[in-house]
This record gives structure tokens, sequence and C-alpha cells, in this order.
């Protein structure tokens, strides 16, 4: 966790290099923590083979034709513990020991244990039926494990595979950086290549690479066991050569200064701007509603930051503005609407939805505004239901639609040079890009203005903010509405782009799934956030779009919440933190780094540091 | 070794240990590019594989390979190479609250083409099953990834009508066909009287019946049989429900009777009590709730206790017509409208496998027995879509060529295709699923599921 | 002490703030009984008494952080009673806090410009559209901001500037406090125990500010202070509090030496410490 | 520290305008529903009565006597869930998410259990026996669950600003939902079939046996609850640590196992409700926890959350006025459909009481600085 906190704070730079010690002997192991992991991998690997993912994923080649996707979810876990195992807490002063054999047959015992997790319920499986309670309790899973043959072989193979595996993951250690970086490099590589097949496949095609494709993947086959070695091959040698170049700039440009700094920021926009208007030209269907659908959630996750991630008002209901944006283009767009006619124009109709959405930024607002956060949170989300019931409701189906929603929305047109539908993912794509362009601009613009500052300071102390002339009332219904807004955008243009709306589409989920993506990307910054959308949405999934990754959409929400366990525990400050949110999170270490490097004048500061961590916590 | 000799030793190692890295990586590359010699000419000839279906054949009507397979290249050819696979998907709503709904019919898809094994030859890949999350948006993002695959033939699907009116559009223009085993809104197809609905599209047919007779059977029913002259009717937000119970409602005053009361629930409820009593107030003889489970489970077993529906009769439709709800104690007596189910001895011409032999097979491979009785539908969806595909394709030079116009003729010209749900036969408009409507009474018990399925007390045929 | 005090003290002007019969009560208990006091343009005043006497209820009463049950408090000859506390600040008093509350994880510069949030005008807006005006009024809320900091000396400029201000030290954050309240371009600063945990050294240093700040700046000042040494030197005139009650005002002289103080104290087992 | 802020009753702001206006609306709304509705049950048409719906047919007096008893008992059930996110909130100040999915593995265990000893033929023979049994074992499950939880996902991250662990809470939430699909299947769970002086009406008072007993467990496990935590050496542990962590550790008790010993007892109410929600609906379903869940937060929110007392009372309060709310005053106002909107009854409770409390029930009023 230091770690992470040294790497995202980018301000700070990172500790010296800590003390090593010899390896430590290879048979004297704290046996108990080894019991531990191995038993938790043992359980993990029953729960992934009854979740009946390698039996639902045998079906996709991953590696042809060694390996399916189904036994690759078997595969990861034995390697992991058996890394983890040779981990080791890094303390200031406290030498850390090289690793050495110690680490292979440690690894090697965890690995054991964890594929003793499918031996043993191999044979649970040819001699119980617990198929009442557990459903894929079935002799499938059994065929799966036993590769065809008998029980005992399944008990056996998996032992070995597993202890073959964990004694791999520790030999990593041994590797020195350049090494290890190449290995993991090229597992990941293979890996990434083989799962998001379809993705490389459409952007090849959209480049005119058949060719290349053609090359790497046995069609629909998964890759080629001969191009997955090639694969292996180029990115280790990328990654020799490149020995973490890319670590280095990253670094540089972190200890850039002043207009340098800017002018390196300035390049790296423009840059990034470009790829993404040339991209979508050579990308093909999949590609484009894939980034369509992530330009969505890019909106919406911006609108939440400003709420959340600036103001620090946790709104739990904000698919209410996503809501009330989607539906009022639908009633003000569709001939099918009730009751409102006549139908305008989308653009004209987007002027009237965000005045709308800003009214009901405001409704929403006043009553929670001087209500505590948790309250707070309960109230919002109570809001965004309601506002899905009654768009359900036969009451008002008569403006709404009600269960049968409204269809037939007619594209929206950009000042008649254009049509922007669901049938062409690129126009929609191109269309999110201006908005989410937009969004970025304000929140950017916005955070370093007076309100920004103003919404910072309530964030850090409400109180003392008022007490500085800043009135907070104001300040946080500002945000409200200023979130209200960048959320009914998406919302418009979903209605464009899927043609109808229904009720289904905004549930509960949606708010939560929304602020996930913010918290995961990194709460207050927003490149993180934009990363957040990008991983969350754009590969896994989102509520109701399939990510790269649609095998595993039987088990999106799974994942989702494992990873978000995982995520918090981790790096609680997300994927990209913002400088401001590391710091909250990782005051003590900030203290003592700078306490390290002499830029605190006085003595008592790990106790200041603590308290003023205590203050940040209210 | 002196202590000295530590610092540096490993990081020796290391280097040697980059360096055979690299080494090994260089070498698996050169063994890639010879490794990859073999299958070169198939790496040049693919791109032709994926352009050709916009490409309409120009040496189509005088090549002798061809022999009688259906179509006439309009819509282009796929050709499979010899060792690649018939691709066809499965997008049905697999996750979420209707999974019980969707996972019946994508599981069966893989059932069937199981069964059925290899199209002239080569075999039928249905990939991964897509989800459609019972949703338009679902529907529409799982339909792009569908038609980012050129050379797929047909998809099965989807489960909800909702989504099918986003993802048919996409799926049918690129020439594919749809087949769904779940839809039952009119829009999608017609009205039986030869007008079109407002989302039909060419290229898109189902098994599953259309749903604008069921309500008025029921009502038929209700009014006819039983002779009530008041009924109500409950759904619970879901355009399917909501359709249903609108259409039960109209029909019936139509007939002459008077609807007491009309409400709704929601997915999640478990207390009925309040929307029972709301009934209850205009005390109907009849409550119609064409929902799903669980709701449908918590109507059945409250509305006895709400005082003023003790003697109502209950009737629901087919969302709930499966064993899990027939097995319930409540629902012994209850009244199902829903497409003809007699289909226990059913056998399927293309695999020949009967309906029983198959709820076994599914029960032995799912560990429970189908949620939802449109499974069988689904069977049926991909039988006949495997059939479409043996008939429109055809070996050129040990690679085989499909006519996509060909399979649409084929479904188009279905006739008397015994399936398991029974006789299927399709329109102009895509309907192949028998419209017949047939009312059943739960004679109650888990070993009696079956016999209540058969035991038709009212049967309705347009 | 039952009417408005007659002027009496050093000082010129008329009164700046007054408090006419104030009391606060948090249910039965009277944390302000019927205080009457006034503070002059340009006038510091200190406020001294044994714990729990009331100081701190006082500055929370007068910038309308709690509410006054009886009394009035005028200000420039308006009434603060019934407005929000950010209103009170933009009238023109500010105030500093017993436990240091910082924007803990905002820059130094930035918790200085925060606090010039009532004296600005631009919104939304201009910053979206990145005005001229906006640009003009950015660069001035810096400059202000940076001058405040550098009435310092060299303690908050800097490197010092952007550092988040939870690594300052303890003496840093009450300048900063200070620094805050500066900002808000006040009449009155309320000072609460200014120099509370800090070495003879930085006390010495920041009671020479807090002159500096009558005199350069204008400010009228209010301390509350323990630290006797302290009180001598800045204040021209010394309330005593003792359970919410005046006990006692005047210069520091004869408040010293005034028994009923003593005995406050010495009731209290304690000295000023 | 500064004393909290006392807001004056006299309007100062738009905003404040704003608020009086809307509880104004929102108390005439509820007045002129109820008046309709009386007026209803005095005289059908009477005009008043049909000013606004037509239509309008009153309850008779047992119809409206079964929404009481049916909202009590779906109350109850909240108020022993609402119990589990008081207890927690109040120690660890967070929202505990998956709290209601505690709830739903109860009422899954109790699934699996019941139909186990169904099979074994128990249930029929002895069916309290059973009862007592399946209760047993949820509970334990549960408390496991909610240690478990606790002790992967909350204490790593002891001390974080609360946004983390009410996230990590949300990702629980997930996992535990999809893991039941996963593992269990999509499809809904019976209970077997109970006797039926359990599902009948009895005379007495006209209420089905399964809500007497909903009702008299609530009660019961209620009052264990208070007495553990009012009475037991453990139990002034856990408000020590409720008061103030630090001090509380300072003063030698043992925080961590205090707040093990919470999440067990918010487990094990949250077992105790998943098996009476099996007894009463007889049916279960992965997402079973995820509504009630919520609604079980509104109830303890409404009651003033971290008071016992307060976490049932909101959850009768929620129970009773989403079972009558939709009869008694929207469909008096001539809205249609009226119990597809309990559930939005159910929250315009929850943020009326706020309006007009904003602190809950019995929540003292809170420093405004306690904030997320």
């Amino acid at each position: 966790m230091t770690g992470s906190a040294s790497v995202a704070g980018s301000a700070v730079p990172t500790r010296p290099e800590a003390l090593s010690a010899p390896p430590r002997p290879a048979f004297s192991h704290d046996w108990r923590r080894i019991a531990r992991i191995g038993a938790i991998a043992a359980l993990g690997q029953m729960f992934i083979a009854l979740s009946n993912m390698p039996v639902r994923l045998d079906e996709r080649l991953v590696v042809k034709p060694v390996l399916s996707l189904g036994y690759l979810v078997l595969l990861f876990l034995p390697v992991a513990v058996g890394y983890r195992h040779g981990h080791q807490t890094v303390r200031e002063g406290v030498p850390v020991s090289r690793p050495g054999l110690h680490e292979v047959v440690g690894g090697f015992s965890c690995g054991l244990l964890a594929g003793g997790g499918l031996s043993v319920l191999a044979v649970l499986l040819a001699h119980f039926d617990l198929r009442e309670p557990l459903v894929n309790w079935s002799p499938i899973l059994l065929d799966l494990l036993a590769f065809g043959n008998n029980t005992w072989f399944a008990a056996v193979i998996w032992l070995v595979i597993g202890a073959g595996l964990g004694a791999a993951g520790g030999a990593v250690r041994l590797l020195g950086p350049v090494s290890r970086r190449a290995v993991v490099t090229m597992a990941l590589a293979v890996a990434g290549a083989a799962v998001l097949e379809s993705l490389v496949v459409d952007l090849a095609e959209g480049m005119g690479l058949e060719a290349l494709a053609d090359r790497l993947y046995a069609r629909r086959g998964g890759v080629n066991w001969n191009s997955a070695l090639g694969l292996a091959g180029v990115c280790g040698v990328l990654a020799v050569i490149g020995r973490g170049r890319l670590r280095h700039a990253r670094l540089r440009h972190a200890e850039l200064q002043g207009t340098k700094r800017t002018r390196a920021n300035a390049a790296l926009i423009a840059l990034t701007a470009a790829a993404l208007i040339v991209l979508p030209l050579f990308a093909g269907k999949l590609t484009n509603e894939l980034l369509a659908n992530v330009g969505l959630f890019v909106l919406l996750a911006l609108g939440l930051n400003v709420v959340v991630g600036l103001a620090g008002i946790l709104d739990l209901g904000y698919v209410a503005f996503f809501a009330v944006g989607s539906y009022c283009a639908a009633v003000l767009t569709a001939a099918t609407s009730p009751r409102i006619t006549p139908e305008m124009p989308w653009l004209v109709a987007l002027v009237v939805v965000v005045v709308i959405t800003g009214l009901v930024g405001l409704f929403i607002g006043a009553p929670v505004i001087r209500m505590r956060g948790d309250y707070l949170a309960i109230v919002t989300l109570g809001f965004g239901e309601i506002i899905r019931l009654l768009f359900l409701s036969d009451w008002l189906s008569g403006w709404f639609g009600g269960a049968q929603g409204i269809t037939k929305i007619p594209a929206a047109g950009i000042f008649g040079l254009t049509e922007v539908s669901g049938t062409d993912p690129r126009r929609v794509f191109y269309l999110v890009l201006v908005f989410c362009a937009l969004a970025v601009y304000v929140s950017w613009r916005l955070e370093r203005s007076r309100l920004g500052r103003a919404w910072m300071a309530v964030r850090e102390d409400e109180t003392v903010a008022e007490a500085m002339g800043i009135n907070t009332v104001n300040v946080k219904l500002m945000a409200f509405v200023v979130g209200a807004v960048l959320g009914s955008f998406s919302g418009a243009i979903f209605a464009a782009k899927v043609g109808s709306v229904f009720p289904a589409s905004f549930l509960i989920l949606v708010s939560i799934v929304i602020l996930v993506v913010v918290i995961f990307g990194g709460m207050g910054n927003i490149v993180g956030v934009i990363a957040g959308a990008a991983v969350l949405i754009g590969v896994l999934g989102g509520p109701k779009q399939p990510g790269l990754l649609v095998e595993f959409s039987e088990f999106k929400l799974l994942i989702y919440g494992a990873l978000l366990i995982w995520m918090m525990l981790a790096r609680p400050a997300g994927l990209i933190p913002s400088v401001r949110r590391t710091r909250e999170l990782h005051q003590h270490e900030m203290a003592q780094d700078a306490w390290l490097q002499g830029q605190v004048d006085d003595e008592d500061e790990g106790k200041e540091a603590r308290s003023s961590t205590a203050a940040a916590r209210r | 070794m002196d202590k000295s000799a530590y610092p540096h030793n490993p990081r020796q190692k290391r280097r040697l240990l980059a360096i055979a890295i690299a080494l090994l990586a260089a070498f698996s590359l050169l063994a890639t590019s010879c490794g990859n010699d073999d299958d070169a000419p198939e790496a040049t000839e693919a791109p032709q594989a994926t352009e050709e279906p916009t490409a309409p054949e120009p040496t189509e009507p005088m090549d002798d390979p061809r022999g009688d397979a259906l179509g006439d290249g309009s819509l282009g050819i796929v050709e499979v190479e010899e060792g690649d696979a018939i691709q066809i998907r499965s997008l049905q709503a697999i996750t979420g609250d209707v999974a019980f709904f969707g996972l019946p019919i994508d599981r069966a898809a893989y059932l069937a083409v199981d069964d059925y094994g290899p199209v002239n030859g080569f075999d039928v890949d249905l990939g991964t099953s897509l989800d459609d999350l019972c949703g338009n948006d679902g529907g529409q993002a799982a339909a792009q990834i569908v038609v980012a695959d050129e050379d797929v033939i047909g998809v099965l699907g989807t489960s909800c009508s909702g989504a099918a009116v986003a993802a048919a559009p996409l799926i049918t223009d690129a020439g594919m066909v749809m087949i769904s085993g779940g839809n039952t809104s009119p829009a999608l197809t017609s009205d039986l009287a030869g007008t079109a609905g407002p989302n039909h599209v060419r290229g898109y047919y189902r098994t599953a019946h259309n749903d604008l007779y069921q309500g008025a059977a029921m009502a038929k029913f209700v009014f006819g049989e039983l002779g009530f002259s008041t009924a109500a009717a409950i759904h619970d937000g879901d355009p399917y429900t909501q359709g249903l119970a609108q259409a039960f409602a109209d029909s019936f005053e139509a007939e002459g009777g008077t609807i007491t009361g009309f409400s709704a629930v929601n997915k999640d409820d478990t207390d009925m009590v309040p929307v029972l009593t709301e009934i209850a107030a205009g005390a109907p003889q009849a409550l119609f709730f064409p929902i799903f489970q669980p709701a449908g489970d918590f109507i059945a077993d409250q509305a006895p206790g709400v005082s003023g529906l003790e003697d109502t009769v209950l009737l629901a439709a087919d969302g709930v017509l499966n064993d899990n709800y027939l097995a319930l104690p409540q629902t012994t007596g209850m009244y199902f409208s829903g497409p003809d189910q007699r289909f226990g001895q059913n056998v399927n011409q293309s695999t020949g496998r009967s309906a029983d032999e198959l709820t076994a097979a599914y029960e032995e491979r799912h560990g429970e027995v189908p949620s939802s009785a449109f499974w069988a539908h689904g069977y049926d969806a991909a039988t006949i879509l495997l059939d479409a595909i043996a008939a429109a394709s055809w070996v050129e030079d040990g690679s085989l060529m499909i006519d996509r116009q060909g399979v649409r003729d084929y479904l188009y010209a279905l006739r008397d295709y015994r399936g398991i749900i029974g006789t299927l036969n399709c329109d102009d408009f895509g309907d192949c699923g028998s419209s017949k409507i047939t009312v059943v009474q739960n004679i109650g018990g888990e070993e009696n599921v079956q016999d209540s399925l058969n035991n038709v007390v009212f049967s309705y045929e347009p | 002490m039952t009417d408005v005090p007659t002027p009496a003290a050093p000082g010129a002007g008329c009164a700046l703030l007054q408090t006419r019969r104030l009391s606060v009560d948090f249910g039965g208990l009277h944390a302000l009984d019927q205080l009457s006091f006034e503070v002059r343009e340009s006038e510091i005043v200190s406020v001294i008494g044994p714990n729990g006497a009331g100081k701190t209820t006082l500055f929370n009463a007068i910038t309308a952080t709690v509410e006054a049950s009886a009394g009035d408090i005028v200000f420039e000859g308006q009434s603060l009673l019934g407005l929000d506390p950010n209103r009170v600040t933009q009238r023109g008093i500010a105030r500093t806090f017993q436990n240091v509350r910082l924007f803990a994880n905002m820059s130094v510069l930035e918790n200085v410009m925060v606090s010039q949030h009532c004296r600005t005008k631009q919104h939304a807006f201009g910053a979206l559209l990145y005005t001229r005006a906006f640009r003009r009024e950015e660069a001035e809320i810096r400059r202000r901001a940076e001058e405040i900091l550098g009435f310092f000396g060299t303690r908050l400029i800097g490197y010092r500037m952007d550092q988040p201000a939870f690594t300052l030290s303890y003496a840093n954050r009450r300048r900063l406090e200070i620094a805050r309240a500066m900002a808000t371009q006040p009449k009155l600063i309320l000072l609460d125990e200014p120099v509370a945990g800090m070495n003879p050294v930085e006390s010495a240093e920041l009671t020479g500010l807090i002159g500096r700040l009558r005199d350069e700046w204008g400010f009228a000042i209010v301390v509350i202070e323990h630290d006797m040494g302290v009180v001598r030197e800045v204040s021209d005139r010394v309330v005593v509090l003792d359970h919410g009650v005046k006990i006692a005002e005047g210069d520091y002289a004869d408040v010293a030496s005034d028994p009923q103080v003593i005995e406050a104290y010495l009731g209290q087992g304690t000295g000023g410490k | 520290m500064i004393p909290r802020t006392l807001r004056r009753q006299t309007p100062r702001t738009g905003v404040d305008w704003f608020l009086t206006v809307l509880r104004v609306a929102a108390l005439t709304v509820v007045a002129l529903g109820l008046l309709a509705f009386i007026a209803q049950e005095i005289d059908r048409d009477n005009p008043f009565a049909r000013w606004a719906n037509p239509d309008a047919t009153g309850l008779t007096g047992e119809q409206f006597w079964g929404l009481i008893v049916s909202g009590v008992s779906q109350g109850a059930m909240y108020g022993l869930i609402a119990l589990g996110y008081s207890m927690v909130y109040g120690v660890l100040g967070f929202i505990n998410f998956a709290h209601g999915e505690v709830f739903m593995v109860g009422a899954m265990t109790g699934m699996i259990a019941s139909n186990k000893l169904a099979d074994a033929g128990m249930w029929e023979s002895n069916f309290v026996g059973s009862l007592v049994l399946i209760v047993v074992v949820s509970v334990i499950v549960c408390s496991l669950t909610a240690v478990i939880m606790e002790r992967v996902a909350y204490r790593p991250l002891r001390g974080q600003p609360r946004l983390i662990p009410l996230i990590t809470s949300i990702g629980v939430s997930f996992f535990i939902q999809n893991a039941s699909i996963v593992l269990l299947g999509p499809a809904a769970k019976a209970y077997p079939d109970v006797p039926d002086w359990v599902k009948t009406k009895h005379t007495f008072l006209q209420i089905e046996g399964s809500k007497i007993l909903v009702i008299l467990v609530a009660a019961a496990s209620m009052a264990c609850l208070w007495y553990v935590v009012e009475r037991t050496k453990s139990g002034r542990a856990m408000r020590a640590v409720a008061e103030d962590a630090e001090i509380a550790e300072l003063m030698g008790i043992d925080v961590n196992r205090t707040i093990v010993k919470v999440f067990a007892l918010g487990g094990a109410m949250a077992g105790m409700a998943g098996i009476l929600w099996g007894i009463l609906f007889r049916s279960v379903i992965h997402s079973t926890g995820f509504l009630p869940g919520i609604k079980a937060f509104s109830a303890a929110v409404v009651g003033g959350i971290g008071h016992l007392g307060g976490a049932m009372t909101g959850g009768l309060t929620i129970g009773v006025a989403e079972s009558v709310g939709p009869l008694v005053i929207l469909e008096p106002l001539g809205v249609s459909g009226v119990s597809q909107l309990r559930d939005a009854v159910a929250f315009a409770v929850l943020i009326g009481v706020l309006l007009l409390r904003p602190s809950g029930i019995f929540g003292e009023r809170l420093p405004a600085e306690d904030r997320t």
C-alpha cells in the first residue's frame, strides 16, 4: 500500500531501496501462514469450479489447442498464491531478505494446497450428490476436472498442476526486475491477446491487418500456440529492451515543474484527443459500440465526480438525472410520445432537457443538502427509485408510456449535418466524445475556480467553510445542478442511441455502478474517472452493456464485486488517484515522507499528522 | 563465499536471466515464423472469406457443386473453410431477474446443437452465449457484437421482446436471420391478419406464439366457459405482462364483462396483501395475473387470505407455466393460459429426441428442471435454423458455402415441421410457432405436473 | 453592568461591536449570562477567564455558530442575530479556532484563496468562459493570498505555499489560521488562543504579529488567551469572564489587581498559565 | 470544539422557503388523502369522496385490518434487519450495504435446511422442532457470514474515510448476491409447505399464524438484543466503542472483538429475519435481500440511526406506511395502479420524516461537521 501511495501521489518521490539480507532458508516456513493462504486458495478454487465458470467457458479456446478459458480460470489462482506467499512487507530500516529457494518451496506448498481443493472437490463430486442446493454439482464438472479420465486421475493431476504452478509463481520472485517485467509482460500479452480476441480482430480488420489477425488466431479458436509463443517472444524482447522506460517517463513527467509541466500535459492531451478522433475511423462496429458505451458512462461518471469527488456529497440516486435526461429527450423528440407535441429536433430538445434536469437537480438537492452524509446517501437513493417508479407507473403512463416505454425515438440530427442513431455506433461515439470533452472542460475549469475551491472546502470541513464566509448551501446546490446537467447529456444521447427508453434502464444498480466507476478510477480526478469507466465498462461491461469480456457476462457482477473489494483493500485511492485524495488517504506516510525529506520545519509532526487525519475522517 | 560477494552475485545472475529470456523470446519468434508457414495460405485467403458476403456470387446460376441448395446469393454467401465451424449465436436473457426465462432457452439451444451434430459435415459453433439483459439497451449492444462477426449465419434470440425491438434491425440488416424462442409481442411480427407490426423486419422469426390472442383467449375462457361477468387483472410493470393484462382487460370488456380492477405490482414485491386488497375492493369473480415468479407465487399464496378474494378464481399465463410453479401447493386448481404445452411425447424431427428425454438431459446437465416452458421453443428454434443452414449450403472444394438468402427462403417456406412444441408453420411475418392458445388447470402436486400441463380445459385458435 | 458600558479606554472611534445583555443557554446551563461588552475600531481586547467561563461560547455566539437565547449583538450599528455564519463573516468578522481546523488536504495557498470567497464575485460561467474578468479576479485573489502569507515572513511562502496544509508544523497551522481569517478581509478578528501550544519564542513572535495586525492592517481584534504575558503585551483592554458573567473590565493593571478576578482564578485553584 | 448549530425556525434563505413549502405540501397531500378516504368510509358516494376518484370504493373493516397486519409483520422484518444496520453504523459509522445480503443468506440457508428436513420427513412430523433447528442453523450461518465479511472486507479499512468501506460493502453485496446465483441457480426457490395452523387465519384477531409468529419472534429477538446491549458487559463495551472507539481502547476494551460481536449479533438478527421471511412467503431468490435491505436501512434512518428502539419503530413505520399508504392516501386522490408505487411511498416516508425531523424519530441531533 505504501508502494501504491508513493507511486500514486506522484508528487512524492519513491522511497530509497530497502536494505537486503541473505535469503531465508528453503525449508523453514511459517507453516500456519502457508496453511492459511493455501486453505483460502483451495476454497477459492472450489468456488470457481462450482460457479460453473469452467464448464461454461470450456467452449471458448484461449490458446489453440491446449488451453480453454474454462481451464484458465482454474489455473491463475495457484500462481497468484504462489507469488503472494513470497511477499514481504517493506518497513523502514528492516532488511528485506533476498528471494531464494524459500519462495519456491513456499509457493510450491501453497499451490499444492490450492490444487488440493480441486482434488477434494473431484472426489466429493464422484461420491456425493449435493445437486439439491448446488446446481452445478454435475458429472460434467467432474469430467472437466478429470480431463476425461477417472476421478483419481483428477485428484492427482490437480495436486501436481497446483504444486507446479505455485512453485512457478514463487519462482517469479527470483527474477530480477527486468526479467520479471519481461515474464509478466509476456504472460499478460498472451492472456490479453487471447481474451480480447474479438477486439483485436475487429481493430485488425479495421486497419486492414486481417493477415496479422489470422496469423495470430485460429479462426475463433483462440490464439495459435505458436503465434502465442511468438507474441510472448516479441513482448519479452520489447520488455527487456524497454526496461520500464515508461515508468521513468512517468516519474520524470511527475517531477516536471511549472510551464514545462503544463506544456507536457497539453501535449499529452492533444495526443489522446487525436487518437480518440482517429481511432474510430479504423475500428469496426464492435469497438465503436464499446467506445460509445464507455463514453456514456464517462459522461455520467464525470457528472457524479463533481458531486461526490469535489463537493463530497455522497449521491446514490444519480441515475435519476440520467433517467430524466433520457425521458425528456424521448418525450420531446419522439412522435410516439403521448401528450407532448409538437416534436422538436434533438438539439432544441437538449436545451429543454438541460433546463428541466437543472430544476430537478435543485428540487432533489434542496431537501437533502443539509442532511448528514449517510442520510443524504439513502435519501438520494430513495429519490432515484421514486423517479424510476413514476416513469414506470400506470398513473403517469399517459405521459411516459409506463411499462411500454417510448419507442421509435428518431435519430439525433446535428444541424442537419448528420443523423446520430444506434445503427452507426461510430457517429454515436463522436457525439459522445464531444460531450465528454465538454464535461472534462467543465470539471477542469470549475475545479480551478472560486466555486471549485469552495466545493473542496466544504468537502474538507463544512463548519469552517461556513465560518470562512462560504454559503455552503448554495455551493452544494451548485454541485448538484452541475452534476445533474452533465448526467442529463448522457441520458439524451442514450435515448437517441438506443431509439427507445424503458424504465428498466434506470435501476438503482446504475447509480451504484456509476459511483463504483468514480471510486474505482480515483475520486476527484478526471483522468482517473475516465480510466475507471474504460476498465469497468469497457472490459467488464456496464449494467446493461456488454464489455470486452463478453464470455463473462454471466459472471460480470460477481467479478465486479470481487474486484471492488480487492481494489478498496489494495489501493483505496483508485486506479489513478487525485493527488489530493491520495494525501487524504495516506496522510501518515505523506507526513513521514515529508519529514524524512526535511520538508517540515517542526518536530511534533507525527502526532499532528495523525490528528489531522482524524480531522479528515470526520 | 564471503558476504562481500552478495551484492554482486545476484545482479550478474539477473543479467544472465534477462539475456536468457530475451534469447528464448527470440527463438520462439523464430519458431512462430516457421510454425506459421503451413497455415500461411489460409491467412492470405481469410480476408476474401470475410469480404465475400457483401459481394454477390457472379457465377452462381451455372455452378453444379451448389446442387439444389436454396437461395440466390442476393444477401451474400458465407464460406466456412475446412476444419472451421459454422457460426451461429445465442442471444438470451441469461442474467438478472429474468434469467429463469432466458437460461432455459439458451441451454436448450446448446442441447439442440449437440444433438443435431454436424451440418453437411461441418461442426456448428454457438460461441459463448450473449446476454440481451432483457432490455432494449442490452439487446442493441449485444446485437452490435454479433454483427461485428460477419461469418455469423443466424442468431437464436432474443428472450425479451424489448430486446428484440432494438436488436432485430441490426442483425437482419447484416443479412443474418434471427429466431426467437421467447418473444411474443405482436409488434415484432404481425397481427395475424396480414398487417405487419410496427417493429417487424424481414429475417426475424420466432417459435414462440404471438401474444395477440392470448389475452383474448383468456377473456373468452373466463366470460364464456366459466361464465363470469366480473374480473380483475394485475401486471408487474414488465412490457410483456402489462401488454397481456391490458389485452385481457380490453377483450373481456368487449365480451361484455366488467373489469373491476386493474393494478400492478413490482417484480420484487413480496407482500401482496395491499394490491390484493385494492383488487378485492371490486370483489371480482376472477383474477388474471400474467406475471413471473417469484411475484406470482406470492399472489397465488396470499390471495385466498384477503377478505373479498376468498373464492375468486385465479388465472395466470405462460410466464409461470413451469414445473416449479405448478408444484406449489397454493397453485392447485389455478388456470393457466399459454401455448399448447402437451409436448410430452413430441419428437423433434431433426434430432429425434423427445420432450421427455430432453427434460431429463436438461436436468442431468444443469441440475434443475427448466425454470420456464420456453426451453422447448428454444430447442425447436435451434433445430429449424440448423435445418435451414443445411438446406441452403453446399460444399465447394472442401469448404462449405452458405447462402444467407437461402436460409431465409427455407424458413419462410417452413411447413409442417414436427418440433417439440408441435407442428411449426412459418408465415410471411416470421410467426412459426402455433398461434393456438390453450388454457390448462393445475391438478396440483409435484408428481402431476405433466398431467396438469396436459389437462387442457379450453383451447382457442383465431 | 446593567446597561451599555460607557466608553472608557484608549483607541478612539465609536463602538464597532457591541453585545447587549447577550445570553446563551445550553439547556438550563447559562454559558453566557447577560453579557454586555464592546469593541471599538482598531482596538485589541483580551477576553480572559478560567476554563469554562464561556469565552469560546462568546465567539461562537458572535459568529452565529450558536444561537443567542437573549440579548443582541450589534456590529456597526446592525444586529447580527438570525444571520448565517457566512453572512456574519461577510459583514466583516473573522475568527480562528481553538483547536486548529484547516482544510487539511488543500494547499496552504488554497486555504487562503478559498477564504476570500465572500469578497469575490466570479461565478461558474465566468470560469467556464474563462473571461478576462475571471482571470483578473483569479490573479487578484492569488496576489492577495501571497501578500497575506508574506505577512508571516518566510514561514508560509516559498515551496510551502503548495504543500498540503496538514504537513505544516503546529505553529505554522496557527499562523495559517490567522492568514485565513485575514483573507476574509474583516474589520474585526476573533483570535481563539492564538499562541496555545507554542514555545516562548514563537508566542513572542506571534504577540508582535497581533500588534502589527492592528497597526498595519487596521483590524480590531478580540483575543482569548490564557498566557498573561501575551495579554499584557497586546491588549488595550481586558474583559474577564467567569461562568458567563463579566466580572471585570479595564486595562491589564487594574484587572490583574481586581480581587474578584484573583478570586475567580484562585477559586479555580490555578493562576493564568 | 464548536457546539452544534441551532437553526432558527424562521425561513432565511430561498432553500428554507422551499423546504417549508415542501413540508406544507407533503402534509396537505397526506391530509387530503386521509380526508377523502374517511369520506369514502363514511359514505361511498358523497361528493368529497368522489371529487378526485369517481369510482371510489372504500375498504371494509377487515380489509383494512389485513393491511395493518401485513404491514406490521413486514415492518417487523425490516426492523430486525434494520437492527443490524443500526448497530454496525453506531459502531463503525458506515452503511454496511451487504447486510441485506446476510439476510438473504439466512433465507437461503433456511430454504436448504428445511427442504433437507422435509426430505427426511421431520418437517411434517415435528414442525416446531425443525423450525427451531433451521433458525439455529441460519442464525449461525448468518453470524459467520457477517463476521467473515467484517474480517475480510472491513477490518483492513478501519480508519479510512467512510466512503471506502461503504464502497467495499457494495462490492460484498454484489459478490454475495451473484455467488448465490452461480452456486444455487437463478430460479426462485420454495420452502416446503407449512402446516395449516401457520397458513390459515386464526379466529383470534383474524391473523395468519405465520404473521403472529413473525410478530412474536421479532418482539422476542428485539427484547434479547435489548438485554444484551443494555445489560451485559459486552453490550456496555459495544456502546462504549460506539461512543468513541479510541477512548474505549484506552479503557482496556478490545475494540476488534467488540466489533466482531456487533457483526455477529447483527448477522443473527438478519438470520432470524431470513427464516421469518421464509415462513411468511415460503419463497426465496437471490434478489430477496436487496430491496428489503435498502428499506431496512431507510427504516434505521427513519427511527434515528444508532438507536435500537428507533430501528424497530422505523421498520414498523415503513412497513405499515407502504402497505396502507397507497390505498388510504394515494387511491382516494385518484392515482391509478397505486400498489405499483408502494416502494415510492416507502421512500417518500423516509424523505418526509427527515424533512420534518432531520435526525429521525429518536435520533439525537448530530453535529453538522459529522459528515461522510
